[in-house]
């Protein structure tokens, strides 16, 4: 059995049904889906029992019918992306900063582009977006089009 | 022609801004200060005081966040100065057409002399601009006087 | 008689504005300039200005040409009385000092014993203008080069001084008097540098390199750090006298170099004789780009101290050693040489 | 001081620079510099325009109706990829690259061979 | 003088980066804690990539730096064809390897040459941008540009390096491994240099290590992360080299670590020439990128580069992020700027400190925000006036402890 096949196993059997998919892409990716109340069990798992130290970086993406918040965590070279599904009525996540420091800044991004909220986050402030953006404009969301961030930040094109 | 005109021809004194650029232009503009191509030269200076500049080079897309900063620098300079728009993203935002935090063009801003295009440009294109600008200046000025 | 009189005066007024004094230096301060950036360059494998004038020879009088040309902005704020004077003040500090320099005979225009003295206290002047200079535009950047160039003055006043004096303390010990005239008809035929003189020599580079604020001294400049230093807010015409100041003061602190350790206009040991003046003159300005030379090659082989390492620095080896020079030039010498002639 | 014994070691050797304007360096024969339409050649289907990164090509409809590439020199990023685009081989890279203006809005090439 | 000065326009230089705001909190002269405020260089990139079509994306993938462009390129081609689930022709990894590799060369001797002017040491600096031009050079004869490559395109690269090209590299790389040598014999014995780095910016071990630091970062502080050995991309599985570490976690080390893989980068570029195998350079891959998701991995000269792509079956991506070395750098900073124990970070040390993670956002803004923890004060000062700042609560005769 491969390092990663292994890695899917073991989070298989530990969380049973709250890992709603689990798979191996190809040699070092793996992609691994849970329910938003197994997202932050699941990390303390792999950080205490595993011994994955490293979060790359965390991508939130808007799915249309829900959101998913994508932390990258890197062991041994195997990237594991571990999907949790946030739903638009309620965009809230723990936040992982406790169990991984590092993803401090990530988690602030995924906050300013989604309108995600991270409980427990020290600091929700801006990190890429300048301190007059508009309340409540979140770009990267799939309902904000490229033409309203046109108008309302910079001036027309020419 | 003057003296004072034969002094501004060989004198430029340079301030440069990044308004966001992806340091492609960077890189080259400082480059073209190395010994490879050493624009010191033509009496160029690279200088640190909007005050001490004649020619503003500008790179990069200029975004939201720099424009006040940019306009104020500009406004710093004594005159007469010039600005020389380098790469294509200063242009005309270049490749970052479809971003949403840029200016198309950094004439939206403040206004510009000369535009070196490239992307980035090559050392010897910057200093083809800067010895363009020089050729503007002196027809100004022989339309003047 | 009568007529002998105004005549002289009329020399003098002359000698004084064109040769060898303020026209002269001022060609000779952009000349300077122009050597430094060269040769700058060229050890950089560079090749600096070209296209200005034959060799680019002409880029410092550009330069401040255009600077007298341009539009000269006083900042808000600024305390203007002294904001504007300082320039010109700076100018003439540093063109009066170089009346003291024996450019075509063993005197400069002006010469009287204790001139030496003199010339230490508008050193030190120039500084204070520097100090005013940076405070008046009320602005973060001068204000922070201003105190600096105050902090270092207080590193490096006591060597120059002293090795000044050191060279002085020779013709003292000849009998001599505290004046450049005897310090240069001391070394007819014997020049300072090559006796007790090398190490004094060597702190004199050391200290003028931080009296012109040029690297490893450049602090109160530091380009990357504080933009440019206490001269970031001037413009214009005032950036143009300031910068003609400095090249004076450049040109000056060669010639006092050259004066003070490789024997003035005098030919050399093996040549005995004073030549007229223009040999004279030639001889000094040669003598003066050696000195410069050596203060470009310090500048291009350093990396600017902070400015904490410069004063740690000036304190821990060079007072020390430039009082030591100094006894030795004023104790051990004449001894020394009592002790030969006996 | 190992830098003092370079700085004067380098002294005495022959320049580095390359005084530019009156020598210049060839350019590589692939280099990516301006890009030239050959009009003939060019058959209208849009290709180059569709992957152009910067939008700097568009396609115009000429008086006898046929189709072809506008190209705004100032908005190229000058990666060729039209050139690989093209299943007519109608677009080149050349090695121009002194690109200097005056105003970047005349920097326009159109399909009749003219510039704006 | 008031203590209060509001936060200046900021040195407009050769800056070669974006900007950035600390703020450092102090007790005394000792700074225990910092602050990062960042963004003024924000486009929004992964916006108009949604846009754009995927191999329009590569260009403005290169973009989103010049400096470790093709990084980016790279790493976007890569995650794509990664969903697209097809290999691509050896040749081509080979070749992505080596443009990878004089990337890095290039990326490190400008640090190296920019750190020498941030100290004042323009002379250094010259010489070795001046020898920085002949990779660039080289560079420019196999992609067309100085700058930008555009040399990776989806499913392989769009030129080959022939003989006579790859030879004239092999010269150049040689050459320029004397010349580095050269650089690491001066950088160890310049007294001022080392009395400026060592022991200053530690960054333990632990700490990288729950930071995620990347890159030259992490490996000063001795963990041999590197993503071309843990997870080998473009041709790395082939090719043997060493993951330069340094244990002694402070700026010395980050300055060894770059010079160390200047090195080896050298002996990659060259064994990759020797190596490569002969066969086509691109696979033609479909412009529609199936529906899925891949996620690419590169270690770009300041470290790792991640980008996420997800295809919903058309050609343009549904979502693309990208997460850049320097951002994953930059919460080590308040690490290496807080006094703990025996280690005590004076204000001086800070520039320094920053610069040696390699920021590509250093410059423009250097202003540091400090607050006194014991009086809740706050001002702002520029790194000058920090250094100033620290001559005055030292006696400059008394010797740092
Ligand atoms: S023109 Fe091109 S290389 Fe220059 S800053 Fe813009 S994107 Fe970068
Ligand atoms: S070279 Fe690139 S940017 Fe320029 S027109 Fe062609 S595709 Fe567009
Ligand atoms: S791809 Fe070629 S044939 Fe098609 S429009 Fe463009 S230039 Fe013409
Ligand atoms: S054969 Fe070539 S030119 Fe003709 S339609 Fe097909 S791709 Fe276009
Ligand atoms: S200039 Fe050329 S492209 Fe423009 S309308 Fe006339 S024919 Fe058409
Ligand atoms: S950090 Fe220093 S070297 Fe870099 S751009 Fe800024 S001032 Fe220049
Ligand atoms: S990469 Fe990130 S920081 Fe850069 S422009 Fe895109 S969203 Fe902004
Ligand atoms: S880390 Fe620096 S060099 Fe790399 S992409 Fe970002 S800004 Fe560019």
């Amino acid at each position: 059995m491969t390092l990663e096949e292994e890695l899917v196993s073991k989070l298989k059997e530990r969380f049973g049904d709250r890992i709603l998919e689990a798979k191996v892409q190809r040699a070092r990716r793996i992609f691994v889906t849970v329910d938003r109340s197994a997202y932050k069990d699941v990390i303390r798992f792999l950080r205490n029992d595993v011994g994955v130290t490293h979060v790359s970086t965390i991508s939130g993406v808007d799915a249309i019918d829900h959101f998913e918040v994508i932390p990258h965590l890197s062991y041994k070279g195997i990237v594991v992306s571990v999907r949790a599904i946030v739903p638009k009525d309620k965009p809230e996540i723990d936040t992982i900063t406790d169990v991984i420091p590092g993803a401090l800044f990530y988690e602030k991004e995924v906050h300013e582009m989604f309108g995600i909220d991270i409980k427990g986050h020290p600091d929700l402030t801006h990190l890429e977006l300048p301190d007059d953006w508009p309340e409540g404009l979140y770009p990267l969301r799939k309902d904000v089009k490229l033409e309203e961030l046109f108008r309302r930040i910079t001036k027309e094109r020419d | 022609m003057g003296l004072v005109d034969w002094a501004r021809l060989r004198s430029p004194w340079v301030l440069h801004f990044n308004t966001g650029a992806c340091n492609g232009c960077d890189i080259e503009v400082v480059a073209a200060l190395t010994p490879r191509y050493d624009v010191e030269r033509f009496g160029i200076r690279l200088v640190g005081s909007p005050r001490h500049a004649d020619i503003l080079i500008v790179t990069g897309p200029v975004t939201k966040q720099v424009e006040k900063r940019l306009k104020r620098v500009y406004e710093q300079m004594p005159e007469p100065k010039f600005v020389m728009a380098v790469g294509n993203c200063c242009a005309s935002s270049g490749a970052f057409r479809n971003c949403y935090n840029v200016y198309p063009g950094l004439d939206n801003v403040i206004p510009v002399d000369v535009y070196v295009m490239g992307c980035p440009p090559k050392p010897e294109a910057i200093i083809n601009g800067v010895v363009k600008l020089l050729e503007k200046l002196k027809k100004l000025k022989g339309g003047a006087s | 008689m009568e007529g002998e009189a105004v005549i002289q005066e009329l020399i003098d007024v002359l000698r004084t504005l064109l040769f060898p004094g303020f026209l002269f230096f001022v060609i000779l301060g952009l000349f300077f300039e122009w050597i430094d950036r060269k040769f700058y360059a060229k050890l950089q494998n560079r090749v600096g200005p070209l296209y200005t004038g034959p060799w680019g020879l002409l880029q410092p009088l550009a330069d401040f040409v255009k600077l007298m040309a341009k539009e000269d902005i006083v900042p808000e704020g600024a305390i203007k009385p002294i904001f504007s004077s300082v320039p010109v003040f700076a100018l003439a500090l540093s063109l009066f000092a170089a009346l003291f320099l024996p450019v075509c005979g063993p005197q400069g225009i002006v010469s009287f014993p204790g001139d030496v003295i003199v010339l230490a206290v508008v050193l030190t002047l120039l500084v204070i203008l520097v100090f005013l200079g940076g405070l008046s535009p009320a602005s973060r950047y001068p204000e922070v080069g201003a105190e600096r160039s105050v902090l270092q003055l207080l590193g490096y006043e006591i060597p120059l001084v002293a090795s000044i004096l050191g060279a002085t303390a020779m013709t003292v010990g000849l009998g001599g008097s505290l004046s450049i005239e005897g310090i240069v008809n001391a070394q007819r035929d014997w020049w300072s540098i090559l006796g007790f003189q090398a190490l004094g020599f060597a702190i004199f580079l050391l200290a003028a390199q931080a009296e012109l604020e040029r690297v490893p001294f450049d602090i109160p400049e530091a380009e990357t750090e504080i933009v440019a230093g206490w001269t970031t807010e001037y413009s214009g015409k005032k950036l143009a006298l300031l910068r003609l100041a400095r090249d004076v003061e450049l040109a000056f602190l060669c010639g006092l170099g050259a004066t003070l350790f490789l024997g003035g206009p005098w030919p050399g040991p093996l040549v005995p004789g004073l030549g007229g003046a223009i040999v004279s003159t030639i001889i000094f300005v040669i003598k003066s780009i050696v000195v410069l030379l050596l203060l470009t090659v310090i500048r291009a082989a350093m990396s600017r101290l902070r400015i904490d390492q410069m004063v740690n620095f000036a304190w821990k080896y060079l007072v020390p050693l430039s009082i030591f020079q100094l006894l030795l030039a004023v104790v051990v010498a004449p001894l020394m040489i009592h002790l030969l002639t006996l | 001081m190992p830098i003092f014994r370079e700085v004067l070691r380098t002294a005495p050797k022959k320049r580095a620079t390359l005084l530019y304007p009156f020598e210049k360096r060839d350019v590589p024969l692939d280099y990516r510099g301006r890009i030239e339409i050959n009009y003939d050649l060019c058959v209208g289907c849009g290709l180059c325009v569709k992957e152009c990164p910067s939008q700097a090509l568009e396609l115009v409809t000429l008086p006898d109706g046929k189709k072809k590439p506008r190209y705004y020199v100032a908005r190229c990023t000058f990666c060729a990829q039209c050139v690989e685009s093209c299943p007519r081989n109608a677009i080149k890279s050349t090695q121009i690259y002194e690109l200097a203006t005056y105003n970047r809005k005349a920097e326009v090439v159109e399909p009749c061979g003219t510039s704006r | 003088m008031s203590n209060i000065v509001d936060v200046p326009v900021g040195p407009q230089h050769p800056a070669l980066k974006e900007p950035l705001n600390i703020t450092c909190y102090v007790d005394g002269e000792q700074v225990v804690g910092a602050k990062l405020r960042i963004g003024y260089n924000h486009r929004g990139i992964e916006k108009a990539g949604e846009y754009q079509t995927f191999i329009q994306n590569l260009y403005i993938a290169e973009r989103i730096c010049g400096i470790c462009g093709i990084v980016h390129a790279f790493d976007l081609a890569q995650a794509t064809e990664h969903i697209i689930g097809k290999e691509i022709p050896r040749r081509a990894d080979y070749l992505r390897t080596i443009g990878l590799e004089l990337n890095r060369i290039h990326s490190h001797l400008l640090w190296l040459g920019v750190a020498a002017h941030e100290i004042g040491f323009d002379t250094l600096f010259m010489y070795v941008w001046r020898d920085r031009e002949v990779v660039m050079d080289v560079i420019e004869d196999f992609t067309g540009n100085r700058v930008t490559y555009a040399l990776v395109t989806i499913g392989g690269v769009r030129r080959d390096l022939p003989q006579e090209k790859a030879e004239k590299m092999l010269r150049v790389m040689d050459a320029l491994e004397e010349t580095v040598k050269k650089y690491k014999e001066m950088c160890l014995n310049e007294k001022t240099i080392r009395m400026r780095c060592d022991g200053v910016g530690v960054l333990r071990k632990e700490d990288a290590i729950a930071l995620c630091a990347v890159g030259p970062t992490i490996r000063a502080s001795g963990v041999p992360f590197d993503i071309r050995a843990d997870d080998p991309h473009a041709a790395y599985d082939e090719i043997p080299f060493k993951v330069v570490t340094y244990d002694t976690c402070d700026v010395t080390a980050r300055i060894l670590v770059r010079i160390d893989e200047t090195l080896e980068s050298i002996n990659i570029v060259r064994e990759a020439i020797k190596k490569m195998p002969s066969g086509p350079i691109r696979a033609r891959l479909p412009r529609a990128v199936p529906v899925g998701e891949g996620v690419g991995r590169t270690e770009a000269p300041r470290g790792e580069v991640i980008h996420y792509v997800r295809s919903n079956g058309t050609d343009r991506p549904f979502r693309w992020k990208v997460r850049a070395p320097t951002l994953a750098n930059l919460l080590s900073i308040p690490v290496m700027l807080t006094s703990k124990g025996d280690y005590v970070v004076y204000i001086a040390d800070v520039p320094i400190t920053f610069a040696s993670i390699d920021p590509c956002l250093s410059c423009t803004d250097r202003a540091v925000k400090f607050v006194d923890v014991s009086s809740g004060k706050s001002w702002v000062w520029t790194f000058s006036q920090i250094k100033r700042m620290y001559w005055k609560d030292k006696p400059c005769w008394r010797e740092r402890p």
